[in-house]
């Protein structure tokens, strides 16, 4: 049985550590928020300009000055500071966010990472993301751990190298899936690690859904698959 | 020096040409220049390039110069939210240059701060890298990027006083601080108009400096992308 | 994460050692970390490079560690008021690295904005610019100057919380927010402490994030250099 | 007879305009401030991070927090503004100032500034002269025409080429002395031009003091001189 997008969420949380600061992507990301530890302190970076973001307000307490990167309401905390987008991003580029979370169209085994255009369709940009992945210094990647088409099929994004155009050379340390968990050594050169299985998942199952090469360290010494 | 101008249009007075470069600020549509931006529509200058994060949404922030087709080029971070740019862009009336959010920051940064050029991590080895000097410092690599100039910067702050020194609010300063130091002129409006020294001088963001007109706007409206919410413990 | 440590010495506890970079905030003795100085001194860790705009003068500021012969160089861009500055350089003893003051202060906010190198006009066809990079952008004249990055910033504020974010007052502001950006570990002296919520989140110069420890000087001694002065109308 | 300092910051004060930024030096420089004209709105920046520089305070108010860039104790206006060192000099290098009046050692009929090192003398630094003459739109030199030697000889310090360590090249636009005004074609190549001549001073004073060349304008048409 495979994870939940919230167990996926819980087990992105294992990542925090007390004083952390942290940024969180959109989608299942977001959902990290709901798994920190109690009695951990982590402060959430919002690329936009704001550091200690609180939680969505109370309904009629929206505030269109007080945003975050996705556009939607939020609120603020005690701990909170505000600062321009260059200061921003200067907090980002300049290595002082210890984790990024992100979601993810395609990893690379190497550690690329591709989430921001399909070619054949509109661009959006790529707002904070190359940014954000350059920067920071550990970057997570929650996704599915394939993509499933419109006819049914599915198509791996666990791959030896991205076939889609590139947010990040090398960027990505940790991903986690609806299967299981990989480590990357982005800097160096042991490539992808099956570090977990879900519930209920084999290695098989992942093998079958994993065109990356990795190797396997379920806790035991590592050994070498698909 | 009178810096104050009784309305949008008479602050843009003599600053608007067709075929210039525009930065507005805002993120999405928070801290948007909103009476700036009517007034540069009524005006009705053209072949615009803008430099702004975002191209609002339909009808609203940048949207209304998509509109009346005011916009040539866009160079943004995400144009996620506008359908009429999808539309122009995809017709090719309309060229888009997409920056790294934090690029695009740092180099309207660069623009006000006297820097032509500047090295960066963000987008090394990606297609934004392309045709771009790049360069190892320390066993890492880097991108050089440019700094960015405008002709005319239109802004938003929550407070101003009449030498122009500025302040924001929460989340709606975004790019407005930058975009005030990196043109030619920088026109502000603001939400609340105050005399000097009425400004904790510790407090000013934008000193005055930067700013070359000013318009009191108390009524801007303000919208909201994405309203979400939580409910209240029963 | 408890950042607020006791004293000086605590706050330091860990992070010293022979041979290391410190930047030290202030311009002139305005905005000195004094406090965390004297603690450098009592620590005795020596051979060091310290970035700071001056050095302080005789008995005050970083004048306390030329007296214990603990700073090996300095990268500052004037050190006119300091004779044992002057002794200890002409008999070999203690390097000197001139940076133009906006160079310095941009230098370090490269490094701590994640940028290893910019260009600058400051300084073309003049000593500063032997053996660097030059470049023309449109027509003029560049100097490429290096982002700079220390082991550990002590810095001065007026007012900080609990969770590191800090106000600084009047000129007193100078070097400290961007050392505090560019180093591995950052320490802060703050005149007032108070608690999270105390400070406006809008007025916050230096957000939490860039300070590891601080402490609370609420007695710390402030000096002027030139004291000057004009007469009542009578 | 030549000006006073007095006279020179006076005449230095000409070159100010309504609604400027400037940056004044320390030493004759500073007394510029003294005689902006009645209705006439500048206000002076201070690199150290301060727009809006008042008077020096009334003893007994001195604040050690508010000192300007010659580390005198200085008040604030209700127009003034905070800032870093960062933000100060990205103000001064991003071309934001529109004037700047400092004194010098010498000065090159192309523009070129020595102010800040004497070989063999004790080096005390630049501080920011070499960003003010690189940054600001206009740069004024306000400097006495010759140095006396303790000898009781005199060197020229309008020259071909500065002897001395420059400061910039190709910065100075005009260059106030006790003896007259000159203006420089810092980036062109039409050198510099004599345009006023201080009460009861001659040309051939000028040229016996000045070593540069230069061509001789006074409200007339352009004369070639030295």
């Amino acid at each position: 049985m495979a994870w939940t997008r919230e167990q996926m969420a819980q087990r992105a949380a294992k990542e925090l550590q007390d004083g952390f600061y942290v940024n969180l992507g959109i989608g299942i990301p977001t959902l990290v928020s709901n798994y920190i530890p109690d009695g951990m302190t982590v402060q959430l970076q919002s690329e936009n300009g704001m550091l200690g973001m609180g939680p969505f307000p109370f309904e009629g307490e929206e505030d269109p000055d007080l945003i975050n990167a996705g556009k939607q309401t939020v609120t603020e905390l005690p701990t909170t500071s505000f600062f321009s987008s260059s200061d921003s991003f200067a907090m980002v580029r300049g290595g002082h966010i210890n984790l990024s979370i992100l979601g993810a169209m395609q990893v690379a085994q190497n550690g690329d990472l591709a989430n921001w255009m399909i070619p054949g369709k509109m661009v959006k940009g790529m707002g904070g993301a190359m940014d954000l992945v350059a920067g920071v210094k550990k970057v997570v990647v929650v996704m599915e751990h394939v993509a499933r088409n419109k006819d049914g099929s599915v198509d791996a994004k666990l791959l030896k190298e991205c076939t889609l155009p590139l947010t990040g050379t090398r960027v990505v340390d940790l991903v986690i899936t609806d299967l299981g968990v990989f480590a990357i050594d982005k800097k160096g050169s042991a490539g992808m690690r099956l570090i977990e299985l879900a519930d209920g998942v084999s290695e098989d199952e992942i093998r079958a859904k994993t065109e990356a090469d990795f190797t396997v360290d379920l806790g035991g010494g590592a050994r070498k698959a698909a | 020096m009178k810096k104050v101008h009784p309305d949008a249009s008479s602050a843009l007075a003599g600053l608007l040409k067709d075929g210039m470069t525009v930065m507005a600020g805002g993120f999405g549509l928070c801290g948007i220049p909103d009476v700036l931006i009517a007034a540069i529509r009524e005006s009705g200058a053209k072949d615009l390039t803008v430099i702004s994060n975002n191209a609002g949404v339909d009808g609203i922030g940048l949207g209304v110069l998509l509109e009346t087709r005011q916009i040539r080029k866009m160079i943004s971070s995400y144009v996620g939210e506008n359908k009429l740019f999808a539309q122009q862009y995809l017709a090719g009336e309309l060229e888009i240059e997409f920056n790294p959010q934090g690029t695009l920051a740092e180099r309207i940064r660069a623009g006000g701060a006297g820097i032509p050029a500047f090295f960066t991590k963000t987008g090394y080895g990606t297609a934004i890298a392309e045709g771009k000097e790049t360069r190892q410092f320390n066993g890492e690599n880097y991108v050089m990027e440019t700094g960015l100039w405008a002709d005319l910067a239109v802004i938003h702050a929550w407070k101003g006083d009449t030498e122009g020194n500025l302040v924001y609010r929460k989340t709606a300063r975004n790019f407005n601080p930058m975009m005030a130091t990196a043109a030619t002129a920088t026109v502000a409006q603001v939400e609340n108009l105050v005399q000097p020294g009425e400004i904790d001088p510790d407090h000013i963001i934008t000193p005055g400096i930067f700013v070359k007109r000013l318009i009191h706007t108390p009524n801007a409206a303000k919208h909201i992308e994405q309203r979400t919410v939580r409910k209240r413990a029963a």
